[in-house]
């Protein structure tokens, strides 16, 4: 039993998927700076937000993740010039569908972090962990995981 | 207006203009009504259209079966109408090759299904020709979504657990995929297994996957023909799926799929002025 | 696969707070890792010929090395296995630095995460495929469009090095706008003394195709590989056959046109040189204000014509040029602070356009200059009186949102303080008041020529801003205030000049859309880093430089543009580019063709295709993408509703692996 | 002489079995205008009138549409296999269609003739099936067609007809259901019986013999082009039987499961090298009827359909069993002519 798991009884899965420029650069200044935040998170590396498929969300959470966090460059800023306007438009819709379908919605955020913001990574990291572990296990879900067949 | 129909359906054929017809056909008056296809100027007696001429006959304009007959002329109700459009901006059909024969309609089912309540397509748009009258009066938008600020009343839990109940029943038969004229994919993503990013298996949590996943590739693309939820097998109202896109893409787009012939889609385009509110 | 797994402590930077040997030990027991083995500097010598060893003898067909950033070391360990004769995008890195050791402090729930996090890693290398860079050839021909002292330079450069250099120049002559300026600083030599000769080399030169009066239509194609469409506007005279003898425009009846060259302060015909030095020494017709092209009557300059090179029925020309890179160097105009613009707001309380006496810097330098309307007499435009009292003001528009540009034009400080010291040695008993906020004299010499023109030549400098400008019979009246002093004051002047913002070029921004290059919020081009990659754009192959990028001086300008035309010429060193192989690419048998993605792609990389069989009938559409253009970025990947389409390097395979191995 | 049960018996009956931890399956409300046989929590939920044929079929409860063959767990460089627990609880299904009761004994063949299928038969096994004669039917049903009817006892263990006065004759048709309702009936004089069911669509024997050398007809393209290649017809078929063996887990392990699959899928018959022999939808659609009517009925005896109607009545465009054998019948009757 390490130190935060004796600190707390739920630790919440956290699935970080963000892009290669700005997101993830602004992680690796969190860590030169040495910005602590809780180990929760675990970071998928893709080039570009517009590469990041809803279907990645939604099998996050299959795969038991109790909130999901979607990050990548400002507007404007884009390594790719344009995939993060996709990406938010994307998003736009996709929320509606998430929300309409009843999930809960305090547990998929959105954000921009840029190569420069690793005391904004951190806050952000922080934020979520502990809004996620207040929550708790995301029990409606896993309730559907669990529905069985006949 | 059933002879006006028969008649122009012949002449298409008779001129060699189109080499088959896609109509209705009734056997029994009782019965419903369902696709016929038409390749012969005698056979034209065999069209119907009534309030029983439910399906969206687009869907068969990338078919292969129905492409290797030739030149295509093609029934449509309102509602129809608009999926032609979208499919002419997907360039699945090139518009100029094929016939569209628009129907006036004043709803289909008895009582009139749910599209029909809040129909504002009447008198098919972007036809070829409209055969007979009907009255189209606008429809506010709030109106077109009133089932869903029902659903959306309910909170989060009991919206997700009412999914569960009703995607419980889902067996997975694709029907929702295969009516629809939108889902004309060579390979659907469901039936890709490298990686196998939808479970095939019919349990809920798969059948969630893949409900998800077909409302969102029919985001800002769905035209409201509501076949989908008529040919669910296990009744599950999946049209409230779709509004619920429809509506944000209205809201946030001013965008109705298949209105506007001219207008630019909403996915795969980008504004820098989107709202990013839900981003930190 | 046999993967080989390596765990770098990073001396004390991953071991402090991450038990590496638990972490070799967890992992040597994943299903696939054939070896798992920690180490105090995995990218040192001793490290990497370690790693290289284990591939040679474990017969690796898979590597993660869990250390730094992939940012940091990806690279390097690519380049080790590769050296090995492993495929080097067989590579991948598990980041347990930046990402866990730096930023956990409880070794336990670190080690538990760097694990998950080489897990993850090790799922995703599992699914890696051989790639081969992509090798596109190279057309060794470079295209500079601009031909001012920026777009001069780099056309030399490339063309001395041995490359054809098409220069596009919208003008008539190139030249730009150094060829107006009077004196340069900090050192005051002549600047068309300086410039003209190299524009003569340029017209010269044996592997410059000059396009003057020529603008960019259209640019397709990709790095090595572009296709530009140039519009030749019709000029009107033959140039092969015109020997610039001057008959023409000598005897042009139409003599009231402002002439551009001289920002409006001179006058020039209908038919004209904008100046003697231009290159081509050619005449063009300005059809907007000759009256044979206007009403068909007078043709004197053809009567005149001893060669027949004049044509009016001349018309605009589309010619192709196909070019392996681009250098843009479009340049800058001054902020037309007469008028509000958009965001940019003028400065009407200076009387800008309104009081004939109040000038902007460039047609200062007009009037100061030998060559000028002047010929070089400082007069004032309104009646042509010597001005004994000049105010100059400097960061008009420029460092202030309110008027619409926040950024400082860099060149002001410098050319208000040379104008302050032309007007004195011209005008001997003139007084040269300045106003400005801050002086910004940085650079080789200039300092020291501001304070040569505060000391020796007695300038007034004045901290502080121009409220307004009245007129009263025929003076000029400057409130402002001195904030040094802490007083307003007033000064009765002659001339007014306004050291205007410097914005760039009109037409900018479509340019930079045709050439799919990013400007900023003022319209200069953006640079691909602002430190590490000053004159590359994102659109590989497209270079800046001058003062399209941002204010510039001369010396800085010319600077850019070498640099600019090294980069041109590092591409022509080779014969072919390697490109990296991490690009998207369309499975054409389950493509249905919506082509959702073409209109997606950031970089128009995707094009429309047909399938057809041997008798050349059509089997299906597909979408098909161009890997010299794509820069991998995967947007399409998530466009396409059927994953018909799938990036190298971040296949759904690879991605879909990395999140299953989270559970 | 009879043996007869009150409907409030009857629910009595049920609300017992489910306290002693029966699983009981049966009609019941599942939407608005939606009956499925469904797991029943109370005795209330299940429907016993008012609706003609449930929009599944029980074969759901013998050959379920997902089924884990067994778990298999990744520890380390290991690969454990952990087999299902064998299912312990005794299951009635009540208030069956006979149409879908008559399904079992059919299935039984495919599920035994060579590669006898645990799960399957341990299923059956624990399962009795309370059938309930049918005094509707509509458009869609036609299993006086082939062979059966109202109140076919086949496949049930008990029948129940309903008399009036909210009372049900029951008939025990085997020991199980002998064993089941023992004790649970009172004597009566009443006998139930139904009204004839619908008039037959087709002529069984004809199509018997006729269809095995009809199979390049053009009667299967014209009666079926029209065809969405769903599975909508074979997932509420009570016979239709097919299935795909798939892995679905991640980086821990997961199932080897047994899904339903259906052969009006394209990707059914599509093969590795992109060549599939069932390239059109007029050849599935042909495939589906001869498995029924030839090929089944060659290798078992069965033909693998009881009337229930369920193809045509869930068909998007009214395309089913029913309507391709009528029209097939129709072409082939006036070729010969």
């Amino acid at each position: 039993m390490s130190e935060t798991q004796t600190k707390h009884d739920f630790e919440p899965k956290i699935v970080a998927y963000v892009c290669n420029w700005c997101t993830y650069l602004g992680a690796d200044l969190a860590g030169t700076n040495r910005l602590e935040y809780p180990p929760n998170i675990r970071i998928l590396r893709l080039p570009c937000t517009g590469r990041i498929d809803f279907n990645l969300i939604v099998k996050a959470y299959e795969m038991g993740a109790d909130a999901v966090l979607v990050s990548g460059c400002h507007p404007g800023d884009c390594h790719y010039t344009s995939g993060n306007y996709h990406a938010r438009r994307r998003w736009m819709l996709f929320r509606v569908l998430l929300e309409g379908i009843g999930f809960d919605m305090r547990r998929v955020h959105f954000t921009w972090i840029s190569a420069a913001e690793a005391k904004k990574f951190q806050e952000v990291v922080i934020d979520i962990t502990e809004q996620t572990r207040a929550l708790g296990p995301y029990g409606d879900f896993r309730k559907l995981l669990e529905a069985p067949v006949c | 207006m059933l002879n006006d129909l028969r008649q122009t359906a012949r002449q298409l054929l008779a001129d060699k203009k189109v080499d088959v017809v896609i109509g209705y056909g009734q056997a029994d008056p009782a019965g419903p009504a369902y696709p016929v296809f038409i390749t012969r100027p005698e056979d034209t007696e065999q069209l119907v259209f009534n309030d029983r001429c439910y399906n969206n006959l687009t869907t068969f304009l990338t078919r292969k079966e129905i492409r290797a007959m030739g030149r295509a002329a093609v029934l449509v109700k309102g509602c129809d109408a608009k999926s032609v459009v979208v499919l002419a901006v997907e360039s699945q059909i090139d518009r100029q090759s094929v016939v569209v024969i628009g129907m006036a309609c004043n709803g289909v089912g008895q009582p009139s299904l749910a599209k029909c309540r809040t129909c504002d397509v009447h008198m098919p748009r972007h036809t070829d020709m409209v055969i007979g009258q009907a009255a189209d009066h606008a429809i506010e938008a709030k109106d077109r979504y009133a089932e869903l600020a029902e659903m959306m009343s309910k909170s989060a839990s009991e919206r997700l657990a009412y999914w569960g109940q009703e995607l419980s029943r889902c067996v997975k038969c694709y029907a929702c995929r295969q009516v629809c004229p939108m889902c004309y994919c060579e390979r659907c993503v469901a039936d890709k297994n490298q990686p196998q990013v939808i479970k095939t298996s019919a349990t809920t949590m798969g059948n969630l996957a893949w409900q998800i996943n077909r409302a969102f590739h029919l985001a800002s693309r769905c035209v409201g023909c509501d076949e989908c939820t008529r040919a669910c097998p296990a009744g599950i109202n999946l049209r409230l799926l779709n509004l619920m896109l429809a509506q944000a893409t209205e809201e946030q787009f001013d965008y109705r799929p298949g209105m506007d012939k001219d207008a630019q889609p909403v996915l795969g385009c980008f504004s820098v002025k989107d709202k990013e509110c839900f981003i930190k | 696969m046999r993967i080989g797994v390596f765990t770098c402590w990073c001396g004390e930077n991953i071991a402090r707070h991450v038990d590496c040997q638990k972490v070799a030990e967890a992992i040597r027991n994943l299903l696939g890792v054939h070896c798992s083995v920690d180490y105090k500097y995995m990218c040192s010598d001793p490290g990497q010929s370690m790693i290289r060893e284990q591939i040679r003898n474990g017969k690796l067909t898979g590597l993660v090395v869990a250390a730094c950033s992939p940012h940091m070391h990806l690279k390097t360990f690519r380049k080790a296995a590769e050296a090995e004769g492993l495929n080097p995008y067989m590579v991948e890195m598990a980041n347990v630095r930046e990402h866990c050791a730096w930023v956990h402090h409880d070794r336990e729930a670190a080690t538990a995460k760097a694990i998950d996090i080489i897990r993850m890693a090790v799922a995703k290398v599992q699914q890696n495929r051989p790639l081969a860079a992509i090798r596109v050839p190279v057309t060794k021909r470079a295209m500079v469009i601009g031909g001012g002292v920026a777009g001069i330079q780099a056309a030399l450069d490339i063309a001395d090095a041995g490359f054809e250099v098409v220069l596009v120049e919208r003008d008539p002559s190139i030249g730009g706008k150094m060829a107006g300026l009077s004196e340069t600083f900090p050192t005051l030599d002549c600047s068309q003394c300086i410039l003209t000769p190299r524009m003569v080399d340029v017209g010269q030169h044996p592997r410059i195709k000059l396009h003057t009066y020529s603008e960019v239509e259209a640019v397709n194609g990709y790095v090595g590989n572009f296709k530009v469409t140039v519009r030749k506007k019709a000029r009107y005279v033959d140039i092969t056959k015109c020997n610039g003898c001057g008959d023409c425009w000598n005897k042009c009846p139409q003599k009231k046109n402002l002439s551009e060259f001289d920002f409006g302060m001179g006058k020039r015909t209908a038919i004209y040189v904008p100046f003697p030095q231009a290159v081509p020494a050619r005449p063009v017709i300005d059809r907007e204000a000759c009256t044979m092209l206007l009403k068909g009557k007078c043709g004197i300059c053809a009567k005149k014509c001893t060669r027949g090179a004049i044509n009016f029925e001349d018309q605009d020309q589309l010619i192709t040029e196909d070019v392996g890179a681009i250098v843009a160097a479009t340049g800058y105009k001054l902020c037309d602070i007469g008028k509000d613009e958009g965001r940019y707001k003028g400065y009407g309380e200076y009387g800008f356009g309104r009081y004939a006496d109040v000038i902007d810097g460039l047609q200062f330098e007009r009037i100061v200059s030998a060559s000028g309307p002047t010929g070089g007499e400082i007069k004032r435009p309104s009646d042509g009186k010597t001005p004994k009292s000049v105010v100059f003001i400097c960061c008009v528009g420029s460092r202030d949102d309110a008027k619409g540009c926040g950024y400082c034009s860099k060149i002001c400080c410098m050319y208000v303080a040379k104008h302050t010291m032309l007007y004195k040695h011209k005008v001997h008993d003139g007084q040269a008041h300045v106003f400005y906020m801050d002086i910004r004299a940085g650079g080789k010499n200039y300092e020291e020529f501001v304070r040569r023109a505060i000391e020796q030549d007695g300038a007034e400098y004045h901290r502080g801003r121009v409220s307004r400008i009245t007129e009263h019979n025929g003076q000029l009246i400057v409130r402002g205030v001195d904030t040094l002093v802490g007083e307003a004051m007033t000064i009765e002047a002659d001339l007014v000049v306004l050291a205007t913002a410097m914005r760039p070029a009109d037409g900018v921004e479509s340019l930079a859309q045709k050439l799919n290059i990013g400007y900023d919020e003022y319209g200069f081009l953006s640079e691909s880093h602002p430190k590490l990659r000053p004159v590359e754009t994102n659109t590989a192959g497209v270079l800046v430089c001058g003062a399209c990028q941002a204010p510039k001086d001369i010396p800085e300008s010319v600077a850019q543009a070498s640099a600019a035309a090294a980069k041109v010429m590092m591409l022509f060193a080779r014969d072919e580019l390697t490109r990296e192989p991490e690009v998207a690419e369309v499975n054409e048998q389950t493509c249905a063709a919506c082509f959702s993605c073409v209109r997606g792609c950031p970089y128009k990389a995707i094009d429309e295709a047909d399938i057809t069989d041997r008798q050349g009938r059509l089997i299906k559409r597909t979408a098909r993408v161009n890997p010299g253009l794509c820069m991998g970025c995967g947007t399409c990947v998530a466009i396409c509703p059927s994953k018909s389409v799938d990036l190298a390097g971040f296949t759904e395979q690879q991605v879909y692996a990395m999140v299953e191995s989270l559970v | 002489m009879s043996e007869v049960i009150s409907a409030r018996a009857l629910r009595e009956l049920i609300g017992g079995w489910l306290k002693a931890g029966i699983r009981v399956a049966g009609p019941r409300r599942v939407a608005t205008d939606q009956v499925a046989y469904a797991w029943l929590d109370r005795p209330e939920d299940c429907l016993l009138g008012g609706y003609i044929h449930p929009h599944n079929s029980i074969k759901e409860f013998f050959f379920p549409r997902h089924e884990s063959l067994y778990e298999y767990r990744i520890e380390g460089k290991k690969i454990a296999l952990k087999n299902p627990e064998p299912l312990a609880d005794e299951r009635i299904v009540i208030g069956a269609r006979p149409c879908d009761a008559a399904a079992m004994p059919i299935l039984d063949h495919v599920f035994n003739w060579d590669f006898k299928d645990p799960f399957y038969n341990r299923r059956r096994e624990q399962t009795t099936v309370v059938t309930l004669a049918c005094r509707e039917h509509d458009h869609e049903c036609f299993c006086t067609s082939v062979g059966l009817g109202p109140d076919a006892e086949r496949g049930s263990d008990v029948m129940l007809y309903e008399l009036d006065g909210d009372m049900y004759e029951v008939r025990c048709v085997t020991d199980k259901g002998g064993n089941l309702m023992a004790g649970r009936t009172e004597t009566s004089q009443l006998t139930g019986s139904v009204p004839p069911g619908p008039a037959k669509k087709f002529d069984l024997a004809y199509l018997r013999e006729t269809i095995g050398s009809k199979f390049e007809s053009p009667v299967w393209t014209e009666a079926t082009l029209r065809c969405m290649a769903c599975g909508a017809c074979a997932y509420t078929c009570p016979t239709c039987h097919c299935f795909d063996i798939v892995d679905e887990g991640n980086a821990r392990g997961g199932i080897r499961a047994k899904n339903w699959d259906a052969c009006q899928f394209p990707m059914f018959t599509l093969h590795a090298s992109g060549h599939n022999p069932r390239n059109t939808q007029p050849q599935r659609q042909r495939q589906r009827v001869m498995h029924k009517f030839s090929i089944y009925p060659d290798k078992f005896g069965d033909v693998l359909c009881t009337g229930c109607g369920n193809c045509t009545r869930h068909c998007s465009v009214h395309l089913g069993v029913q309507t391709v054998l009528e029209a097939a019948e129709k072409s082939w009757r006036n070729a010969t002519v």
